[in-house]
C-alpha cells in the first residue's frame, strides 16, 4: 500500500463564477492516513470535497484513486470507488427514517425486489450504537435534534464501508462527549486502513487527529507538513497569511448589577427547562452553555417568542415579556442569530445584501420605496467589517462558503441594532480569524451597552470573550459565574455532571 | 371538374368552436359548400370555447385577408366584439348560433343560422306528453350560455309543465299530473358525465320513467348507465341532435323520439348564404333557422344526417336545394 | 466543546439508560398517525345524515354506483400519489387516458384482435408517460409546465385521431368493463371496473411501501439534493415513475372506454385534476415526501361519496359545484389541521 | 454600529482595495442575465419566418391584434407572477375573472351606474382574492389545492348568476375597452386594453423590485422559515398579495368583458393555467424566489407572438395544438438550460 498512495490529487482547478475555489491544488493520502484540511473560510475546502465526490466536477486536473483515475464525477461513482463523505451541510430526507436515511440508496433487499425492513433496521442499530446512539431506528429524522442528525450523516458515511473517507466539519454540531465518540471511530477506521481527510477550523481537533496537516489559502495549497512538525500558531499564520491579533480585552468593569437587568429569567420553566433564572445586564456579555440537549436552544426559542414558559416568567429591563413570534421579539429589541443559516436564518437565492437588510427594510427605504444605494451602503460596510469572502454585495448567499453564510447571518443581527442579541453558536464553522473579529464585534456591542448571549457548546470559545459562563444540565442551571473565576476543566465537567453543582 | 383548375374567390374563414363532431361536421358541411363554390376555407380553432380566442380569430381572420367570416359563435348573443371587428375590416359575417335582434341592422351582418331553441325543445316534450307518464328528469347540457336553459324550458312546455319553466328546476307536474318532473341534473354535453348523471338520477329516483337528453352524446352515456343498471327497458328515452349514433338509437329503439338537425347542412348553407351576399343577391341582417326534422323509428330515414358531405350526390342535392328564407319577424323586433 | 483529551464516562453520555425507553415508545406513537383515516370518519357522516334525507340513498345499488363512478379517477389517483411522493405530478393525464382509448378505439374499429388493440393503446400512453419522465428528469424542468405542455399537445393529437367523432363501439372491453360481476361470493356484483381499481390499490401500496423503487420515490420527494448526493439516480428514477404513471393511465383508458362502451378525446376531462385534488384531500403531500397509496384511496373514496351525497341533498347543478368547491376546501384545511 | 468603535487596519481587510473594482465589475456583469432575454430572440425568428409564408402577417393590424390579444392575459400574468415569486399561485382566476364581468355585468343590465358596477365587479373579485389569501395563510396549505377548490366553487357561481344567458352589453365598459386608441402620437392608434397592460407591468416591475412587499414576497418563496425568523409577517404578507391578485383579477374582469363586450362563465378559459405557463416561460420558478415581472411579460408576448404565428403558418387546426404544446415544453426547456 504505501507505495502506491490512497488518494492523489493532480493540479485540480476549480472556478465559480467570480471566484477561483481551487488553484491547482495538488496533495496525496496514504491508506490508513488522517489528513487535516485547514484554511480559512472560502479558502476551498469543501469545494475540494465536493470535487472529490463529484458534485462538482473539477475544471482541470484528475483525481486518482488507489491507482485508477476517477472518470465520470457523479456521487453515486464516487460511493461504487470507495470515497464515503460526510458533507459541511448535513444533507438528510426529513420524512424516511433514521434506518433508510443511513443506507440511502443501499437498502438491503430479497432479491432487488422488496426491502427487507427488519434487516435494514438491524444494520442501522448496530451502526448507531457504534455512538451509543439511542434513537429508535424507525424515527423520521426530522423530528431528530442536529446532533442526532449529524451522527446520522456521519452512520451513512461508515455504511458505506469506504476505503476513503471525508469528514467536512463533522462536529460542528456536535458537543464534546459526541465528538469524543467520533474521534475514537475515526482512530478505529485509520487502524482498518481507511484513509481519512479531516476538514475542520477547531486545531486541538486537527492536531490530535492527523498525521499530515494540509493548508488551503485562496484555493492554494500554502503547506503540507507532519502535525508534530507544525505549532497551531503557525497553522493559524499559514491560513492567514498574518498573524492572529490579540484575542478581544474583557470589558474592565464588571457587569454593574445594581441597575435593572436587561434580561431577566425568573423561575421559567418549559418542558425542557426547569425553574432556570439567570440576567443579562445591558453592557455585560453573557455565556450560556451546555452539552446539546441541556436547554441552551430551548432559551433561545423562548426568548424569540417561539416557545412560551409554562412557569416563571420573562423580563425585558424589568418589564414582562412575553413575545408571540419573532416578530415581536424583534419589536421588542431582542435579535436571535440561529444555529442553521441555510435551514432557519437565510434566504439563499436573495443576495447577501438583502439577505443582510431583510429584517427591517424601513431602514433602508425612502419614501416607502427601498433604495438600493442604501442597501448597498449597509451591507457593504457588514461584508468589509467581517471581512465576508463573497464575490460582491449582490453574489446570492448560496454560493458562499458555510463560514461566511455563518458570518452573513451575525451581519444581519448587526444590522437591527437590537438591544438584547441572542447568539447561537456564532463562531460554529468560522474561521480563527473570523471567529476573533466575531469576539471583537460581540464586545463591541456590549462596550455600546447592549446586553449579549452568547449561547454555544463551545465552552474554549465562550471562555475568551464572554463576562459571565452560565452552565445548564438537564435543563437547570448548574453553574452562573464571572467568566474570569471558573476555568474550562470545571465548566465542562459541570456539564457533563461529574462534579456537584457548587451551590 | 377534376380537371380544369378553378381561381378561387378568396378565402372563407370558418370559427370553430371545439373539437366536438357536431361543430367539426359544421365545418365539413361548409367544405364542402365552399369547394363548389370556389371558395377556399380557412378554419380558425377556439378549443375552450373561450370568447376572447373567438375574438382573437375574428381579428386574425381579417389580418389574413378573409373575404367573409362565418362559423359557431361560442354562445348565445356573445359574439359582439366579433361582429364590430368585422363591421370595421368591411368583412361580411355571418354566424351559426348568436341570434340577438339588435345585431341584424349593423353593416355587413349577413345574419344568423341557428335552430329555434325554444320550439326544438318544445316538440320532443310535445310528443312526450302525449306517449309517457310518470316520472321525469332531464339531462342537460353545460348551463351558464342560455342555450341549455333555453332547450329545456321549451321541452317543459312541450310537456305542459307548471311552473317557473325559465328557472326549469324540479319539482314540477306536467301533462295534467300524468307526468313529474323529479329531477336535472347537467352532463356538460358528454358522455362521461351524461353517464353519471344518469347513474345519479337513476340511483335517487329507482322508478324513473322518462328521461330527456339535451344532445345525443349524453343520451348515449345514459343509456348505457341504464343497461349497466337494468333499467333500460323501464326508461322513455329522449334526446335531440340527429348525431348518426342519436339515430341508430332511434332506429334500435331505445331513444323513443328526437328532434334533429344537421350541423353539416347549416354549414353547407351559411357558404351558399354568404356567396350570395357577395353575389348581391341577398341583403344582410336577417335571421335563418336551421332545417329540423323531428324523428321517432317511424320516418328516421327522413332525418337529414350529420355525414350526407361523405356523399357528393348528397352534397349536390342539397346545393340545389333553394335558399333559406329569413324568419319573417325575428324574435325582439 | 470538542477536547479529545477529554476522558469518556459511558455512565455519564446523555441521554440517561433509564430515559431511553420511554423515548422510544414516544417516537413510535409520534409515528403512527391515526388523524389520516379523518377521511373515513367524515365519510360515515355524509353516510348517516343523507341516509336520513332518503331512503334510496343507503343501498348496495347506490354504493355500487359510487363504486363504479370512482374507479376509473382512483386508478389514476394512485398513480398521481406515486408521481406527488416523489414530488413530482402529471398534469397529461386527462388526454393521455383519451388518447390510449382512442387509439384502442379506432384499431377495434378496424377489425384487429382486442388484444392487439389494448396492447396499442395502453402502449401508446405508456410511451406518453415515458416521454413526460425524460422531459422532466433531463431538464430538471418543474413537471408542472412540461406535463401542461403534453396535454396540450395531446388534446391536438386526439381531435386529429378522431376528428371529434367518438367511437361507439369499444367491443370485447365493453363485455368486461360495461357490466358487474356475478352476484355470488366473492363477486357480490360489483362493478367490473371495480376489480382493476382493487388491484392498483395493492399494487401502488406494495410500490410504495416495500420496493426500492417506491423508497427512493419518497428519497427524491424528501430532499432531491440529498438523494442525489447518496448516489440515487434521479434521472433513471423519475423517468421509471413517469412510465409508470403511463402504464396506469392507459389501463384506466381501457377500463374508462370500456364502461361507458365510448373512445374520444373528452373521455377523462378534468382527471388531471380531480386525481390531483383526490390525492392531497387524503393527505398526499403536493411535491414532497410524504403521503401515500391508501391515504390517496381515501381521498377518491371521500371524493365520489360527497359529490354522490350533493346530488342526493337535491341541490341543482351550480349549487352541486360550489358545495363540491367548499368541500375540498374544507378537506385539505382538516388535511393540514391534523398535522 | 458595534463596529465603529474597532480598530480597523485597512492593509488587513480582504479583498484587498487592489482588487475590489475587478470583482465589482465582475459581479456586475454577472448579474445581468443576457439569456433573460432569450424568448425576444425566438420571437424575432418567429416573426421573421412567419413574415416570409405570407403577405399579411407583418402589418400594423396583425400587430395591434396580437396586442389586443394578450393584454388581458398580460394583466393576470403579472398577478400569478407576484404569487409564483412568494412561492404561492391561483388557479381560481379564470371564473374569478368572469365573476368580476358578470356582477358588473348584471348591475348594468340593471341600470347601475357604471362606476358603482365597476366597484362591485372589481370588488366581488378583490373579496375572493383576499378569501384565497387568508385560506391560504392560516392553514398554510397548498395555494394549489385551496385555489384550485375556489375554482370549482366560483364555476357554480358563475353559471348560477348568468342562469338563463350572459350579459351582452358591457355599456361604458366597450366604449372604454371596446376599441383603439386615436391613431396619431403618443397613441398611435393602439388597442385601448394595451394602456391598463402597461400600467400593471409597471406596477408590478416596481412592487416587486423597489417596494418592501415585494421583497418580502421574495423572501417568503426562497425560504419562508428564515423569513419567518427574521420578522416578517408571513401571514399578512401573503394575504396581501392574494387581496392583490384578486384585485388584478378584477381589473382584467374589466378590460376583458370590455373588449368583448360580454360577461358570461367561459369568458376566461384556460387563463389560470395560460397564466401561468407565460409566466414560467418567461423565466419566473414555480414555487419559488426567482423570476419577476419583466421575464414574465416577455413569456406572454412569446404565447401571444406564437399563437398567432401558428395560425398563419396555415396548419390544420389540430395541429396548431399540437404546435402550441411543443412550444411551451420546448421554451421551458430552454429556460432551464439557460441557468
Ligand atoms: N456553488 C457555488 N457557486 C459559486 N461560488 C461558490 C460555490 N460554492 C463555493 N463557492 C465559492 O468558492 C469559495 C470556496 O468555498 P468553500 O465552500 O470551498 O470554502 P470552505 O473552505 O469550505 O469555507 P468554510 O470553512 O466556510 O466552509 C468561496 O469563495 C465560495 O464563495
Ligand atoms: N438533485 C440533483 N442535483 C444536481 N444535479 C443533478 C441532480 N439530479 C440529477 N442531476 C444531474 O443529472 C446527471 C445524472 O443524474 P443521475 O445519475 O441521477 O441520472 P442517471 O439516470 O443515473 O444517469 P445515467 O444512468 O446516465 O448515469 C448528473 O450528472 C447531475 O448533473
Ligand atoms: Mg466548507
Ligand atoms: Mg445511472
Amino acid at each position: 500500500m504505501p507505495d502506491a498512495p490512497l488518494l492523489r490529487i493532480d493540479h485540480v482547478s476549480k472556478r465559480f463564477p467570480g471566484v477561483q475555489a481551487l488553484d491547482d491544488v495538488s496533495l496525496v493520502v496514504d491508506a490508513g492516513e488522517v489528513r487535516g484540511l485547514v484554511g480559512q473560510n472560502g479558502a476551498g475546502k469543501s469545494t475540494l470535497v465536493k470535487c472529490i465526490t463529484g458534485v462538482h466536477p473539477p475544471d482541470s486536473g484528475r483525481i486518482v484513486l488507489g491507482g485508477e483515475p476517477i472518470g465520470t464525477y457523479l456521487p453515486k461513482h464516487a460511493y461504487e470507488l470507495g470515497i464515503a463523505v460526510v458533507h459541511q451541510r448535513t444533507q438528510l430526507i426529513p420524512w424516511l427514517s433514521v434506518t433508510e436515511n443511513v443506507l440511502l440508496g443501499q437498502l438491503p433487499t430479497f432479491g432487488g425486489a422488496i426491502v427487507r425492513r427488519g434487516e435494514a433496521n438491524r444494520i442501522a442499530r448496530e451502526l448507531l450504537e457504534r455512538f451509543r446512539l439511542d434513537i429508535d431506528p424507525e424515527t423520521p429524522v426530522a423530528r431528530l435534534a442536529p446532533p442526532e442528525r449529524q451522527q446520522v450523516a456521519i452512520a451513512r458515511a461508515l455504511f458505506r464501508r469506504a476505503r476513503f473517507l471525508i469528514l467536512d466539519e463533522p462536529t460542528a454540531s456536535l458537543d464534546a462527549a459526541r465528538a469524543a465518540r467520533l474521534f475514537e471511530l475515526v482512530r478505529d477506521l485509520q487502524r482498518e486502513g481507511v484513509g481519512v481527510l479531516y476538514v475542520s477550523h477547531h486545531l486541538e481537533e486537527v492536531f490530535s487527529l492527523a498525521d499530515r496537516i494540509t493548508v488551503l489559502r485562496d484555493g492554494r495549497v500554502v503547506a503540507t507538513r507532519p502535525a508534530a512538525e507544525l505549532s497551531q500558531s503557525e497553522v493559524v499564520t499559514l491560513m492567514a497569511g498574518r498573524r492572529l491579533e490579540a484575542a478581544a480585552a474583557r470589558s474592565a468593569a464588571p457587569a454593574r448589577a445594581a441597575e435593572a437587568a436587561a434580561l431577566e429569567l425568573d423561575h421559567v420553566s418549559t418542558d425542557v427547562l426547569h425553574d432556570v433564572a439567570f440576567a443579562v445586564h445591558d453592557g455585560e456579555v453573557v455565556g450560556l452553555t451546555g452539552v446539546v440537549g441541556a436547554g441552551g436552544h430551548d432559551v433561545a426559542r423562548l426568548l424569540f417568542g417561539l416557545e412560551r414558559p409554562l412557569a416563571g416568567e420573562v423580563r425585558l429591563a424589568g418589564e414582562r415579556y412575553r413575545p408571540h413570534g419573532p416578530k415581536e421579539a424583534i419589536a421588542a429589541g431582542v435579535f436571535l442569530v440561529p444555529e442553521d443559516p441555510t435551514r432557519d436564518g437565510l434566504v439563499p437565492a436573495l443576495s447577501v445584501a438583502h439577505n443582510i437588510t431583510l429584517v427591517d427594510l424601513a431602514s433602508v427605504s425612502r419614501l416607502g420605496l427601498l433604495s438600493r444605494r442604501l442597501e448597498q451602503a449597509v451591507a457593504g460596510r457588514y461584508v468589509r467589517d467581517l471581512s465576508i469572502a463573497a464575490a460582491s454585495v449582490d453574489t446570492p448567499v448560496r454560493n458562499l462558503s458555510g463560514g461566511n453564510q455563518q458570518k452573513v447571518l451575525v451581519a444581519k443581527a448587526l444590522a437591527v441594532g437590537a438591544r438584547l442579541l441572542v447568539l447561537e453558536e456564532p463562531t460554529q464553522g468560522v474561521d480563527v480569524h473570523a471567529t476573533a473579529e466575531i469576539h471583537r464585534i460581540v464586545r463591541g456591542l456590549a462596550e455600546e451597552g447592549r446586553g449579549v448571549l452568547v449561547i454555544s457548546t463551545d465552552v474554549r470559545d465562550l471562555l475568551e470573550f464572554v463576562d459571565r459562563v452560565v452552565a445548564l444540565r438537564g435543563g437547570r442551571v448548574v453553574e452562573d459565574v464571572a467568566a474570569a473565576e471558573t476555568d474550562y476543566a470545571r465548566i465542562l465537567d459541570l456539564m457533563v455532571g461529574s462534579l456537584q453543582a457548587a451551590a | 371538374a377534376q380537371g380544369q383548375v378553378k381561381v378561387s374567390k378568396g378565402t372563407i374563414a370558418f370559427l370553430l368552436s371545439g373539437p366536438d363532431l357536431y361543430y367539426q361536421d359544421g365545418m365539413n358541411g361548409a367544405k364542402v359548400a365552399a369547394k363548389a363554390l370556389g371558395y377556399d376555407l380557412k378554419v380558425y380553432t377556439n378549443p375552450n370555447i373561450s370568447p376572447s380566442v373567438e375574438l382573437a380569430n375574428v381579428r386574425n381572420a381579417i389580418a389574413a385577408g378573409s373575404v367573409a367570416i362565418t362559423g359557431y359563435s361560442v354562445g348565445l348573443a356573445t359574439e359582439d366584439a366579433s361582429i364590430s371587428a368585422a363591421g370595421k375590416a368591411k368583412v361580411p359575417i355571418l354566424l351559426m348560433y348568436g341570434y340577438s335582434p339588435k345585431y341584424l341592422n349593423k353593416p355587413y351582418v349577413v345574419g344568423f343560422e341557428q335552430v329555434n331553441v325554444i320550439e326544438y325543445g318544445k316538440k320532443v316534450g310535445e310528443y312526450v306528453r302525449t306517449h309517457a307518464s310518470g316520472k321525469l328528469a332531464i339531462i342537460t347540457g353545460q348551463l351558464g350560455r342560455g342555450d341549455a336553459e333555453g332547450y329545456r324550458t321549451g321541452f317543459l312546455q312541450g310537456a305542459g309543465c307548471k311552473g317557473d319553466l325559465v328557472k326549469g328546476e324540479p319539482p314540477m307536474t306536467c301533462a295534467g299530473g300524468k307526468i313529474q318532473y323529479v329531477a336535472t341534473e347537467t352532463g356538460h354535453w358528454l358522455r362521461p358525465a351524461g353517464y353519471k348523471a344518469a347513474q345519479n338520477i337513476i340511483a335517487k329516483h329507482p322508478d324513473l320513467k322518462i328521461l330527456f337528453s339535451e344532445n345525443d352524446d349524453m343520451a348515449v352515456g345514459a343509456h348505457t348507465a341504464l343497461v349497466a343498471a337494468h333499467k333500460d327497458k323501464q326508461v322513455f328515452m329522449t334526446s335531440m341532435n340527429g348525431a348518426p349514433y342519436g339515430l341508430a338509437g332511434v332506429k334500435a329503439g331505445w331513444i323513443k323520439a328526437e328532434n334533429t338537425d344537421s350541423p353539416a347542412l347549416e354549414g353547407l348553407n351559411a357558404v351558399r348564404l354568404i356567396d350570395a351576399y357577395l353575389n348581391k343577391q341577398i341583403t344582410g341582417g336577417k335571421l335563418y333557422y336551421s332545417y329540423t326534422v323531428f324523428v321517432t323509428k317511424e320516418n328516421v330515414d327522413q332525418a337529414v344526417g350529420w355525414e350526407f358531405f361523405k356523399d357528393p350526390k348528397l352534397v349536390a342535392k342539397y346545393m340545389k336545394l333553394p335558399l333559406l328564407k329569413p324568419v319573417a319577424n325575428p324574435p325582439g323586433t | 466543546m470538542a477536547n479529545v483529551q477529554l476522558p469518556v464516562r459511558p455512565a455519564e453520555q446523555p441521554p440517561p439508560p433509564a430515559e431511553a425507553p420511554r423515548a422510544r415508545v414516544r417516537s413510535r406513537l409520534r409515528n403512527v398517525d391515526v388523524f389520516a383515516l379523518w377521511p373515513v370518519a367524515v365519510m360515515l357522516v355524509i353516510v348517516f345524515v343523507t341516509a336520513l334525507r332518503s331512503e334510496h340513498y343507503f343501498t348496495v345499488f347506490n354504493f355500487e354506483n359510487i363504486l363504479s363512478q370512482v374507479s376509473p379517477l382512483g386508478i389514476v389517483t394512485m398513480g398521481q400519489a406515486i408521481l406527488l411522493v416523489s414530488a413530482g405530478l402529471d398534469l397529461s393525464v386527462g388526454y393521455n387516458i383519451a388518447l390510449s382509448s382512442i387509439v384502442t378505439g379506432l384499431m377495434l374499429e378496424d377489425g384487429y384482435p382486442l388484444w392487439l388493440a389494448i396492447a396499442a393503446g395502453v402502449g401508446a400512453a405508456t410511451a406518453v408517460g415515458f416521454a413526460n419522465g425524460v422531459l422532466v428528469a433531463q431538464n430538471r424542468a418543474h413537471p408542472f409546465i412540461i406535463t401542461l405542455g403534453m396535454s396540450i399537445f395531446l388534446f391536438g393529437l386526439d381531435t386529429q385521431l378522431t376528428g371529434g367523432a367518438p367511437v361507439n363501439d369499444m367491443r370485447g372491453l365493453y363485455t368486461a368493463f360495461g357490466g358487474n360481476l356475478p352476484s355470488y361470493p366473492p363477486f357480490f356484483g360489483l362493478p367490473a371496473v371495480a376489480v382493476p381499481l382493487g388491484a392498483v390499490v395493492v399494487l401502488a401500496y406494495a410500490l410504495l411501501r416495500w420496493t426500492p423503487l417506491g423508497r427512493r420515490a419518497y428519497a427524491i420527494g424528501g430532499n432531491e439534493e440529498a438523494a442525489y448526493l447518496s448516489g440515487i439516480p434521479i434521472k433513471r428514477t423519475k423517468i421509471y415513475l413517469y412510465t409508470l404513471m403511463g402504464a396506469l393511465v392507459g389501463l384506466t383508458g381501457m377500463v374508462l372506454a370500456g364502461q361507458i362502451n365510448e373512445a374520444s378525446f373528452n373521455l377523462a376531462q378534468n382527471f388531471e385534476l380531480e386525481s390531483i385534488a383526490c390525492a392531497v384531500i387524503g393527505g398526499t403531500a403536493l411535491f414532497g415526501g410524504r403521503g401515500g397509496a391508501l391515504r390517496s384511496i381515501q381521498g377518491v373514496a371521500l371524493w365520489g361519496v360527497v359529490q354522490n351525497a350533493i346530488v342526493f341533498a337535491g341541490l341543482s347543478s351550480n349549487y352541486q359545484q360550489m358545495a363540491l368547491g367548499a368541500i375540498i376546501v374544507i378537506a385539505v384545511m382538516v388535511t393540514r389541521a391534523q398535522r
